[in-house]
C-alpha cells in the first residue's frame, strides 16, 4: 500500500518536474550594440524592438536601462515630448534615467551590465541586472552599470 | 374537469414559441449562408464584373487591330515573304505526303508485332531474375534452360496489311522490331529536313508581322478571349513558400499582368481592373518571386473586405502605400543607393535628406558615412595590431619550446614551422593596415559639411547680417538650404555673439578691386552657375545645388570673397582632431616649420595626426587667376539690394551673451550641418531615423493631436511624417512646456513635393519583413554604380555634365546657353564616357583636370569651353569610385587593357596625313591645333592627348557615327560609307587611296592612336586647320 | 412476420444458384428461374414493408428500445432508457418546469459547452499552436477558410456567453439555497466548474497570439510571478531561491517569457487538459444533482417555526 | 461629452459581453428578488395563520386538486429544453455574424497596448491589483474567492429557504452574496472595463481616453503619515493596525450576524469552527471596500509595511 502511495508520490513529482525544461530557447541576453560614438546625448530608443533596451547617453556617461516596467513588467513607452517614460499598464512614470517618480512602480527601472569589448563597441548583458530597490542603497554607480564616458 | 381547471402544465401548448423560434434558427442560418457566400467574399464581385468589362475590351479591339494588321499584311515585304513560304511549302508538299504514308504503314505493324514480343520477353525477364537469384545450380540450369525454350517457341502473328499471319519466334520478333523502327525514324528525318526551310520562312513572315504590331496582335487578343471564356471565379494567389508570403491582391485587381496594356478608361473607368503601369518593373521584380505586399504594403492575405485587404483597418502593421508615396516600397530593399533608377520621388527625397542637411541631426545608415567608416577603420587598425602582437607572442613562445630538449625533433620542426608561417601572416596584415591609413587619410578629406565654416565668420562677413539671416534665412535667401528655427531675439543675440567670439580672429589679404562687368562675364560662363544660382523670383537663374547669390554683396568681405572664389578649400587655420583644436602659426614656429598647410602638408607639428586642412565644403576650385578671382569677387560685391541697412550688432562683442549662446547653439544641433570652434566632435542631436517607418505608431508622439489625427484620418506614419515636416512645431501643440523641452526641429519651408518626397524616403525606411536575400546589393559592377552615385551627387556633376540619359542640367536651363553660338559651350556629356576614355586617362584628369601640373589656368582636354572642369581635389578613393563608376556605367570590362593597333605603313601615313587635312575632311579646322590663334575659335579637343585618352574601339564608332552618341554635335556625321565588308570615305579621296582596300575609318583610327605632337606640327606647317 | 421470411428465403435461392452451376437440362433450368424470380419479387415485398414500417424492423427496435405512444409508461420509459435524456428522472416537480424558478442557465450552459466543444474541435484542424504561423492561421481562418470566420466568432462569443450563464446559475442556486443539504458537495463541484470555465477561457484567450491575448496573458502570469512562496518576484519567494526560471510562472509558460512554449502549453490546456477535466467534473455535477434528489425546487416553503433543533454531532 | 469614445468603448467586441452583464444581473436580480418577495408574502401569511398552513401547497404556483404533483420530463421539460436549446443558437449565429472576435497586431514583447487589459471576467483583480500588490490581488484573493464560495454550504447554518427563493428568511447570507457578487465582483468588472482608460486611469464615461493625461497622486505608507521610520517599527505598527482592523471588523460583524433574534438563532445552531471560518471569510471580504476605500479617500498605498511583503 504504502509502496504504491510512495510511487504515485513520485510520479507526481516526475509530473510537476516534467514543466521545467533544463534548456530553452530565448533570446541571448549578451549582445553588441555598436561603438558609443553611435550615441548621442538623450535616450535612444534604436534597440527597443530588438533587445528591449534603451540606450541612454548624458553628461556622466552611457547606460543602458531594461524597457521592463518595475510594476508588473509592461514596456513603457518613451514619451519624447514629455521627456519622461510613461508605462501604459498602470501608468507608472520615469525620467529619462529611469528613476520613478509617479504611479505605482516599486522602484526604478533596472539597468543592464555594460562593458566595451576589445574591438571598441559596447557589450551589454541583460542577465546582469542592476537594481535600485526603494529606501536601499543604489548599485547604479557600480563599475559596470554605466560606460563613464 | 372545467376549464380553470385545466393544469395550465400539462394542458399549455409550447408550439408557437416554437414554431417562431424554428423560423428565427431558419432565417439566421440563411443569413450565416448569405454572409459566407457573398457578405465577406466581396472579390467574387470583382471577378464577374471584370470577365464583364474584359471581353467587351476584347471585343472592341479584335476589329481595329485587325485592320492593322491588314494594312502590314498588304505591304510587299510581308507578300513576298508569305508566298516565299507557301511556294516553298508546296513544293515539298508531295515529298512530304508520301513520306508520311509510308509512315502510316508501318506504325500500326509495329504496334501489332510489339504486344506478343512484349509478352515474351515479360516472361523471360521473370525467369532471369529467378535464375539470378537461385542458390542451387540446378535450378538455375532448368531455368536457364526454360527460357531456352521460351525464346524458340514461335508464335503466330497477324499484322496489320498482311494477309496470312507470320510464325516468328523471340529474336526474330525482335530483329524485325528494330528494323521498322529504324526505318520509321529514317523516314520522319527525311520529312522533317525537306519541310526545314519553309518552316524557316515562316518563322520568318510571323516575326515580320509581330514586330510591326504596335498593341496586341489578334493572336494575343484571341488568346485571350479563350481564356476568358474558361475562367473561374476564385481566389488568385501568389504563394512564396520560402517567404512565407500570400498575396491574393489579383483576385481583384485582375489586370494587373494581363498581355494586353489595361487602362482604367478602357475598362469602364474602373481602377482596380488597370494593368501594373510600369510594365519594366514588374519585368524586374517579377511578383511570382516578389510577390505585390513587399513592395506595396497592404494585406496580402486578406480578401474580406476592400478595406482589410489594403491593409487601412485598425491593427495593421504595413498599410498600402498612398499613390503619392508609393515608390516607398523601393527603398526597403535599395536602401544603400542614393540614385534608384525610376524612383524618382524617392531620389528626391534622399537628395533633400542630405543637402537640405537632414543628416545633420538626425543619423541615417548610409548618409554622411564617412564619419562612421573613420571609426570603423579606427577600430579595424586596432584590432589588426593586436592580432599581429598576439601572433608574434605566439611565434615566439613556439620557438621556445622548440629549443627547449625536452621537444622532440619532428615535435621542434612543426613548431618552427608554425613560427615562421605567423610571421608570414603577419607580415599580410601591415598590408591591410597600411591601406587602412590611406584610407582614414581619404576620410579627412571626404566629410563634408552641409553648411559653411562658422570658423570663418569673422573673416567673411559683417557681423550685423548675422542676426538678420537667423532670425529668418529664408525670409532674406528665398529657397535656402538654411531651415528657420524658432529662435527668441535673447537666443539670437546670445547665438550671434557666440558665433561671433567663437570665430576665428583674423583678416583676409586685401586685394585690389577687380572689373565687375568681367566678374560677370565670368561668373556666367565659367561654370559658377552650375551650382550656384543668380538673381531673384522670374529672374532666377542657375543651380540650385548652392546658395542663391543675389544678395552676397550684403553680408561678405570682398577679400575673403577674393580668397572664396580663387580656392574655396583655404582654411585661416588647420583643425587637428586629436588635440581638437584649431593650430596657431604658434604651433608650427616652435616645431620651427613654416606656417603651411595643404593637401601637401597635412601632417600635424605637434602629434603627427592629420589634420583637417581644407574648408569642408564640396565647391571646387576653379583654378582661376588671381586677377580672375577679384573680377568674380567685385561683381558678385555688387550683388545687393540698394539701399540695405541692418540694425546695428555691437551687443555681439558682449561676453556675457558668449556662454547662452554656446547652449544653444549645442542645443540646436548647429554643429550637425557647420564647422564651430569648440563643436567639432559634437554628436548628432535628433533620432535615428533608419528605421522610422517600421517604429510602432504607438511610440510616434502625436502628442495632444493623437485624438484629431484619429479623427481626420491621418493617425498613420504618412500622416505624422507630412504634419512633421510641413511645421515641425505642430506636436507642441497645446503642451505647456519648458523651451528646452520643446521640439527643436527647425522649418525647412518645404514644398508640398518635397514633403511628399521625404516621407516616401521615411516611410520607406522601415525593418523589412522580407529575407534580406531580397535585398539589392549586387556584387558586380552594379555595385560600382551604387557607389559612384553617392560620389556624383556628393559634388553635383550632374549640374554641368548629363550623366545620364533623360537627365538635364544647369546649362540647359539657362538663358544664355539657349543662343546656338553658346550651345557648343555646354560641358561634354559624360553619357558612354566609360566607353569612351581610358580609366588610367580618367583617373589622372580626376585628379588635375589641367593635366599639367605647371600650366593649371587651362582645362586638360576642352581650353576652348569657357565652362571648366574645376579641381575637386578627390580623395584617391572618390577618384577609384568615380572611374569605376563611369566604367560599370558602360559596362566595359576591368581592369582596362588598350587593344593593340597595328602601327601604320609608311605609305598609310601618307593617306591618313592627306585624309587628314583634305577638303573633305578639314579635321583640324575645329579640332584644336595648340596654335592660339586658331585654338580662339576651335570647338574640338587636341588629336595629342587623342591616344591616351581615348579608347580606339569608340573612337571609331565615334567618327563613323557622331550625331548618334551626342545628337547635335558639332562633329559631322556621315563621313564613311559602307563599301563591302568595309568603311571608305565619303568625299572624295586623295589621290593616293587608289587601289587601298583596307578599312579607311581604322586606317584613321590608327593615324589618331600613334599622333604625336611633331606629327601636328607637320600637318600644321603643310597648312591643315586654317 | 416479413423478417423471418425473408431468412428461409435465402437458402432456397442459393440451392437455385447451385442448380445453375452444373448447367443441366431445360427443365431444371425452368424452375431455377421460378425460383429466382419468387425470391425477388418476396425480397421487394419486404422492402416495401420496411420503407412503410420502418419502426418494426429489427434495427429499429434495436436502436429504439420503446414502442411510443402517448401512455405514461413510454413516455417515462423513452426518457430512461435513452442515454442522452436518461440524466432527467421521469418525471419531475410540476413547477419545476417554469423557467422562472431555474432560469435554465445550468442546462444553457451545458449546451453552449457542447457548442463550444464541436465549433473548437473545427478550429483546430486549422491552427498550428506556434509562433507566426497561429496568427497566421488565426487570418487564414476569417478570410478563405469557409465558416471559419462564423466559427471562431462563435467559438468567441460562445466562451463569454458560458461565463456569464455560469456565474449567473451560480447566483440562482445561491438566491434559492439549493447549496443546502443535502447538496453541499454539488455547490463545490459547481464552484469548481467556474474555475475550470474561466481557465478554459484565459488559456483560449492566448491561442490567436495577438497583442491582446499576448498582454491579457502577460499581465496575467506576471501575478503568478507574484505567488507568495512560489513565484520569484512574491512573498518569501526569492528567500526559497526562486528565479525566473522555477518558479510556478515559469512552469505555466513554459519559459520566462510569454513566446512559442506558452503558446503551446496554453493550446494544450485550452485543447485537452481543462475540457476533459471539466467534461468529468459535469458528469459528477450532473449524476448528484440527479442523487441529491432533482433540482432543488420549488420545494414546499418551510416555516422558521418548523426549524428541528440540530442532531448534536 | 465624447460620444464617439462612448461609442467605441461600447462597441469594441470583447467589451460586448460586459454591456450584456449591464443589463441582465440587474434583471435577474430583480427576477429573483421578486419571487423571494412574493414567497416572503406567502410565508408571513402562513406564520399568522397555522390552520391554511397545515393545507396549503406551500407554494405562490397555483394548485388545485386533482392536478398531478410531478409531471412527465417528456414532453413537458425537454420541450422547453429544446426551445431553449434553439433561442441560444439564434442567438449566438446572429451575434456571431454581426459581431467579428478581434484581432489585433501580431504579438509584440516590446510594445505593450495601452491600456492592456486581461479578459473581463478578470479585470476584477485586476482592478485588485491597483489597491493591492500583485502576490495579494492576483494570488491570495483570488484563492480565497474559490475557496470562500467552496466553504459557504458548510457555514450556513440556516435550514431554512433551501429549494424557494426567500429574502425575509436568510436576509443576511443574501445580502452577503450579493455584497459580493454584485459589488465585489460584477461592478469591478464595469469598472474595469467601461472606466479604466489609458494608464489605467479613471476616465468617467463619456469623457475622452486621452494618452497623455497626466494625475498627480503620490501614495503613502500609513506608517510614514504616523511618521514613523525603521524597518522594526513599521512592521510592528503595521501587524498592530491590521489586528485592530480584524477585531474592529470581528465586533462588527458579530453584532450583524447576531442581529435579529431570528439571526441569534440561527447563530445558536452554528459550531464555533464555522463561526471561526465565517469571520474569516467576512473579514478578508470586508478588507476589500476598506483598503480601497483607504486608497481613494486617504491615499494610503500600504498599511503594513514588511521587508518581504506589504499589505
Amino acid at each position: 500500500m504504502a509502496a504504491v502511495l510512495g510511487t504515485l508520490g513520485v510520479n507526481f513529482l516526475m509530473f510537476l518536474r516534467f514543466f521545467f525544461p533544463r534548456a530553452l530557447y530565448e533570446p541571448k541576453t549578451r549582445f553588441k550594440i555598436g561603438y558609443p560614438t553611435d550615441f548621442g546625448f538623450g535616450v535612444d530608443t534604436k534597440f527597443q524592438n530588438q533587445y528591449r533596451i534603451w540606450v541612454v547617453r548624458n553628461t556622466e556617461g552611457i547606460f543602458v536601462i531594461s524597457a521592463v516596467c518595475t510594476h508588473l513588467g509592461c514596456t513603457p513607452d518613451w514619451k519624447p515630448s514629455e521627456n519622461k517614460f510613461k508605462c501604459p499598464c498602470h501608468g507608472s512614470g520615469y525620467d529619462p534615467e529611469g528613476i520613478n517618480f509617479e504611479g505605482p512602480a516599486p522602484r526604478p527601472m533596472d539597468r543592464a551590465h555594460v562593458e566595451l569589448d576589445p574591438d571598441g563597441q559596447i557589450l551589454v548583458d541583460l542577465s546582469h541586472l542592476y537594481q535600485w530597490p526603494k529606501g536601499e542603497p543604489s548599485q547604479f554607480n557600480d563599475p559596470g552599470a554605466i560606460l563613464r564616458a | 374537469m372545467s376549464d380553470q381547471d385545466k393544469d395550465p402544465i400539462v394542458h399549455s401548448s409550447l408550439s408557437k414559441p416554437l414554431f417562431i423560434w424554428s423560423a428565427l434558427l431558419v432565417l439566421s442560418m440563411a443569413w450565416g449562408l448569405y454572409d459566407e457566400l457573398y457578405g465577406i467574399r466581396p472579390w467574387k464581385k470583382y471577378e464577374a464584373r471584370f470577365e464583364k468589362l474584359y471581353s467587351r475590351y476584347v471585343k472592341d479591339h479584335l476589329g481595329p487591330e485587325a485592320d492593322v494588321e491588314k494594312s502590314i499584311k498588304a505591304q510587299p515585304e510581308y507578300q513576298r515573304l508569305d508566298r516565299e513560304t507557301r511556294e516553298a511549302e508546296q513544293a515539298v508538299m508531295p515529298q512530304v505526303r508520301e513520306l508520311k504514308a509510308k509512315v502510316d504503314v508501318l506504325t500500326p505493324k509495329i504496334q501489332a508485332l510489339n504486344d506478343p514480343f512484349q509478352e515474351v520477353r515479360g516472361h523471360v525477364g521473370a525467369l532471369t531474375y529467378e535464375a539470378e537469384v537461385s542458390h542451387s545450380q540446378s535450378h538455375k540450369d532448368s531455368l536457364m534452360q526454360q527460357i531456352v525454350e521460351l525464346k524458340k517457341e514461335t508464335h503466330k502473328v497477324k499484322l496489320p496489311g498482311e494477309s496470312e499471319e507470320r510464325i516468328m519466334n523471340f529474336d526474330q520478333m525482335d530483329q524485325q522490331l528494330k528494323a521498322w523502327k529504324a526505318e520509321k525514324a529514317d523516314l520522319l528525318q527525311k520529312s522533317s529536313d525537306i519541310t526545314k526551310h519553309a518552316g524557316e520562312l515562316r518563322t520568318e513572315r510571323d516575326k515580320y508581322l509581330a514586330d510591326r504590331l504596335s498593341a496586341a496582335s489578334d493572336e494575343v487578343l484571341l488568346g485571350v478571349q479563350n481564356s476568358l471564356e474558361k475562367f473561374d471565379i476564385r481566389i488568385r494567389q501568389i504563394h512564396i513558400k520560402d517567404v512565407d508570403l500570400v498575396d491574393r491582391c489579383e483576385s481583384c485587381h485582375l489586370g494587373t499582368r494581363e498581355p494586353v496594356q489595361l487602362t482604367a478608361a478602357s475598362m469602364g473607368g474602373e481602377e482596380v481592373f488597370a494593368s501594373h503601369p510600369e510594365k519594366e518593373l514588374v519585368k524586374i521584380h517579377d511578383p511570382d518571386k516578389f510577390g505585390c505586399t513587399p513592395c506595396h504594403g497592404g494585406n496580402g492575405a486578406a480578401v474580406s473586405s476592400v478595406e482589410k485587404a489594403h491593409g487601412y483597418n485598425k491593427f495593421w502593421l504595413w498599410p498600402l502605400h498612398h499613390k503619392e508615396n508609393i515608390e516607398a516600397g523601393c527603398q526597403q530593399c535599395h536602401a544603400r543607393e542614393i540614385v534608384t533608377e525610376m524612383a524618382p520621388t524617392l531620389d528626391q527625397g534622399r537628395e533633400i535628406f542630405r543637402l537640405r542637411g537632414c543628416m545633420g541631426c538626425h543619423r541615417y545608415e548610409g548618409f554622411d558615412r564617412e564619419a562612421d567608416e573613420m571609426s570603423a577603420a579606427n577600430q579595424q587598425i586596432r584590432q589588426y595590431s593586436q592580432q599581429k602582437a598576439e601572433w608574434m607572442r605566439q611565434a615566439g613562445f613556439d620557438e621556445q619550446t622548440a629549443n627547449s630538449p625536452r621537444t622532440s625533433d619532428a615535435e621542434a620542426k612543426k613548431l618552427f614551422q608554425e613560427a615562421s608561417d605567423l610571421r608570414v601572416r603577419s607580415s599580410g596584415l601591415d598590408a591591410k593596415i597600411e591601406q587602412l591609413d590611406m584610407r582614414t587619410v581619404n576620410l579627412v578629406r571626404e566629410v563634408k559639411k552641409v553648411g559653411p565654416s562658422l570658423k570663418e565668420v569673422r573673416v567673411k562677413m559683417h557681423k550685423e547680417w548675422i542676426p538678420v539671416w537667423l532670425k529668418d534665412p529664408h525670409a532674406w535667401r528665398e529657397g535656402t538650404k538654411m531651415p528657420t528655427f524658432r529662435l527668441s531675439d535673447q537666443d539670437i543675440r546670445a547665438i550671434s555673439a557666440f558665433l561671433w567670439q567663437s570665430a576665428l580672429p583674423g583678416q583676409a589679404p586685401a586685394q585690389k578691386q577687380g572689373d565687375p562687368e568681367k566678374g560677370k562675364e565670368a561668373f556666367e560662363t565659367r561654370g559658377c552657375m552650375a551650382c550656384h544660382s543668380m538673381g531673384e523670383g522670374s529672374q532666377k537663374q542657375g543651380g540650385t545645388f548652392s546658395a542663391n547669390l543675389s544678395r552676397v554683396g550684403e553680408k561678405d568681405n570682398y577679400e575673403y570673397l577674393v580668397r572664396w572664389v580663387h580656392n574655396p578649400r583655404q582654411r585661416t587655420a588647420p583643425y587637428c582632431a586629436f588635440e581638437k583644436r584649431d593650430l596657431t602659426e604658434a604651433d608650427y614656429t616652435k616645431h620651427g616649420l613654416p606656417y603651411v598647410f595643404d593637401l601637401e602638408h597635412s601632417k600635424c607639428p605637434n602629434d603627427g595626426h592629420e589634420l583637417q586642412v581644407q574648408q569642408m565644403t564640396p565647391m571646387p576650385s576653379l583654378r582661376l587667376t588671381e586677377d580672375e578671382a577679384r573680377d568674380i569677387a567685385s561683381y558678385l560685391m555688387t550683388r545687393k539690394h540698394d539701399g540695405y541697412t541692418y540694425p546695428d550688432a555691437s551687443y555681439m562683442d558682449d561676453p556675457k551673451l558668449k556662454n547662452l549662446g554656446l547652449e544653444k547653439v549645442r542645443f540646436y544641433g548647429c554643429a550637425g550641418c557647420h564647422e564651430i570652434s569648440g563643436l567639432e566632435e559634437e554628436q548628432r542631436i535628433g533620432t535615428e531615423l533608419t528605421k522610422e517607418g517600421s517604429k510602432p505608431l504607438e511610440r510616434l508622439d502625436f502628442a495632444l493631436l493623437g485624438h484629431k489625427a484619429e479623427d481626420e484620418g491621418w493617425y498613420t506614419h504618412k500622416g505624422f511624417f507630412e504634419h512633421k515636416l510641413e511645421n515641425p512645431a505642430i506636436y507642441d501643440q497645446g503642451k505647456i512646456k519648458a523651451p528646452q523641452d520643446q521640439l527643436k526641429m527647425p522649418n525647412f519651408n518645404l514644398s508640398k513635393a518635397d514633403i511628399d518626397a521625404v516621407t516616401t524616403l521615411l516611410e520607406g525606411s522601415v525593418d523589412a519583413s522580407i529575407p534580406p536575400r531580397y535585398f539589392y546589393n549586387p556584387t558586380d559592377q552594379r555595385q560600382d554604380i551604387i557607389d559612384g552615385w553617392w560620389v556624383v551627387r556628393k559634388y553635383n556633376c550632374m549640374g554641368c555634365h548629363r550623366v545620364h540619359v533623360g537627365q538635364t542640367t544647369s546649362f540647359d536651363g539657362m538663358t544664355r546657353y539657349q543662343d546656338p553660338d553658346w550651345r557648343d559651350q555646354k560641358p561634354p556629356t559624360l553619357i558612354g564616357e566609360g566607353a569612351r576614355v581610358n580609366p588610367e586617362w580618367l583617373m589622372r584628369f580626376l585628379s588635375n583636370p589641367a593635366l599639367s601640373e605647371t600650366d593649371t589656368n587651362r582645362d586638360g582636354v576642352r581650353q576652348y569651353l569657357h565652362a571648366r572642369m574645376p579641381t575637386f581635389s578627390f580623395s584617391d578613393g572618390e577618384i577609384r569610385k568615380l572611374v569605376r563608376f563611369f566604367e560599370a556605367l558602360s559596362s566595359q570590362a576591368e581592369p582596362y587593357i588598350a587593344d593593340k593597333l597595328d602601327p601604320l605603313a609608311p605609305q598609310e601615313q601618307t593617306m591618313a596625313r592627306q585624309l587628314f587635312t583634305s577638303e573633305g575632311a578639314p579635321c583640324l579646322k575645329c579640332h584644336m591645333t595648340g596654335d592660339p590663334k586658331h585654338d580662339s575659335k576651335a570647338t574640338a579637343p587636341n588629336f595629342t592627348v587623342a591616344r591616351e585618352r581615348l579608347k580606339p574601339g569608340w573612337t571609331r564608332r565615334w567618327i563613323l557615327d557622331p550625331s548618334l552618341m551626342a545628337p547635335g554635335t558639332a562633329m559631322p556625321s556621315g563621313l564613311f560609307r559602307k563599301d563591302g565588308d568595309h568603311m571608305v570615305f565619303a568625299g572624295p579621296l586623295p589621290a593616293s587611296f587608289n587601289g587601298y582596300t583596307k578599312d579607311q575609318a581604322d586606317l584613321l583610327v590608327r593615324y589618331m592612336f600613334q599622333f604625336t605632337p611633331e606629327e601636328l606640327a607637320r600637318l600644321r606647317a603643310s597648312g591643315g586647320g586654317n | 412476420m416479413p423478417e423471418t421470411n425473408g431468412h428461409d428465403g435465402t437458402p432456397e435461392s442459393g440451392a437455385a444458384g447451385n442448380g445453375g452451376g452444373n448447367g443441366a437440362g431445360a427443365s431444371k433450368v425452368g424452375a431455377l428461374v421460378a425460383g429466382a424470380k419468387a425470391t425477388q419479387t418476396k425480397a421487394i415485398g419486404e422492402l416495401k414493408e420496411a420503407i412503410k414500417a420502418p419502426e418494426k424492423t429489427d434495427v429499429w427496435k434495436s436502436i429504439l428500445r420503446v414502442k411510443h405512444d402517448e401512455t405514461p409508461r413510454s413516455r417515462a420509459l423513452g426518457v430512461l432508457s435513452n442515454v442522452f435524456l436518461h440524466l432527467h428522472p421521469a418525471k419531475i416537480n410540476r413547477d419545476a418546469v417554469k423557467y422562472n424558478y431555474t432560469w435554465g442557465m445550468g442546462g444553457m450552459t451545458f449546451y453552449v459547452y457542447i457548442t463550444l466543444v464541436f465549433t473548437g474541435t473545427l478550429l483546430m484542424f486549422y491552427y498550428h499552436p506556434s509562433k507566426v504561423v497561429a496568427f497566421r492561421d488565426i487570418l487564414y481562418l476569417e478570410s478563405d477558410v469557409p465558416f471559419g470566420k462564423l466559427l471562431r466568432n462563435m467559438h468567441r462569443w460562445g466562451a463569454h456567453l458560458m461565463v456569464i450563464m455560469v456565474e449567473l446559475h451560480m447566483f440562482r442556486v445561491f438566491l434559492t439555497g439549493s447549496y443546502k443539504k443535502p447538496r453541499e458537495f454539488n455547490w463545490v463541484v459547481g464552484v469548481l466548474l467556474l474555475v475550470l470555465t474561466l481557465l478554459l477561457s484565459f488559456t483560449g484567450y492566448l491561442l490567436p497570439d495577438d497583442q491582446l491575448g499576448f498582454w491579457a496573458v502577460t499581465v496575467g502570469t506576471n501575478m503568478a510571478r507574484a505567488t507568495p512562496l512560489l513565484g520569484h518576484a512574491g512573498p518569501f519567494g526569492p528567500q526559497l531561491g526562486m528565479t525566473p526560471f522555477n518558479d510556478v510562472r515559469f512552469g505555466l509558460l513554459g519559459g520566462s517569457i510569454v513566446d512559442s512554449n506558452a503558446l503551446l502549453r496554453a493550446y494544450i490546456w485550452h485543447c485537452v487538459a481543462i475540457p476533459i477535466l471539466a467534461s468529468a467534473f459535469m458528469v459528477v455535477h450532473f449524476w448528484r444533482v440527479r442523487k441529491d434528489g432533482g433540482i432543488s425546487g420549488p420545494a414546499a416553503i418551510m416555516l422558521e417555526s418548523e426549524i428541528k433543533e440540530p442532531k448534536k454531532i | 461629452m465624447d460620444f464617439h469614445q462612448l461609442w467605441v468603448i461600447l462597441s469594441t467586441p470583447d467589451n460586448v459581453p460586459i454591456v450584456l452583464l449591464l443589463f441582465v444581473v440587474p434583471f435577474y436580480t430583480w427576477y429573483g428578488l421578486r419571487q423571494a418577495f412574493a414567497n416572503d408574502r406567502l410565508i408571513a401569511q402562513l406564520e399568522a395563520d397555522p390552520a391554511l398552513a397545515k393545507t396549503h401547497h406551500r407554494k405562490t404556483q397555483p394548485f388545485k386538486a386533482g392536478w398531478s404533483r410531478d409531471v412527465h420530463v417528456w414532453p413537458y421539460l425537454l420541450r422547453i429544453e429544446f426551445l431553449a436549446a434553439i433561442i441560444v443558437t439564434v442567438i449566438l449565429m446572429v451575434w456571431s455574424i454581426t459581431l467579428n472576435a478581434p484581432l489585433e497586431e501580431p504579438a509584440n514583447p516590446t510594445l505593450t497596448m495601452n491600456p492592456s487589459k486581461a479578459p473581463w471576467y478578470f479585470l476584477g483583480l485586476q482592478e485588485m491589483l491597483v489597491y493591492f500588490d500583485p502576490w495579494m490581488a492576483g494570488v491570495v484573493m483570488p484563492s480565497l474567492i474559490i475557496i470562500g464560495l467552496m466553504v459557504i454550504p458548510y457555514i450556513d447554518p440556516n435550514p431554512l429557504g433551501n429549494g424557494y427563493y426567500t429574502y425575509k428568511q436568510r436576509k443576511f447570507s443574501i445580502l452577503t452574496f450579493i455584497f459580493g457578487f454584485i459589488v465585489l465582483w460584477v461592478s469591478m468588472i464595469v469598472i474595469g472595463t467601461l472606466i479604466r482608460g489609458p494608464g489605467w486611469m479613471w476616465f468617467w464615461p463619456g469623457t475622452t481616453w486621452d494618452h497623455n493625461r497626466l494625475i498627480f497622486e503620490v501614495n503613502r505608507d500609513l506608517p510614514d503619515i504616523f511618521g514613523i521610520t525603521g524597518r522594526a517599527g513599521k512592521v510592528i505598527f503595521g501587524a498592530i493596525v491590521v489586528g485592530l482592523y480584524t477585531v474592529v471588523a470581528a465586533l462588527l460583524m458579530h453584532k450583524l450576524i447576531t442581529k435579529t433574534a431570528f439571526n441569534r438563532k440561527i447563530y445558536a445552531r452554528m459550531s464555533v469552527l464555522q463561526y471561526v471560518v465565517m469571520q474569516t471569510f467576512l473579514i478578508i471580504m470586508l478588507s476589500l471596500p476598506v483598503k480601497i476605500l483607504a486608497r481613494q479617500l486617504f491615499r494610503i498605498k500600504y498599511v503594513w509595511v514588511t521587508p518581504w511583503f506589504n499589505i
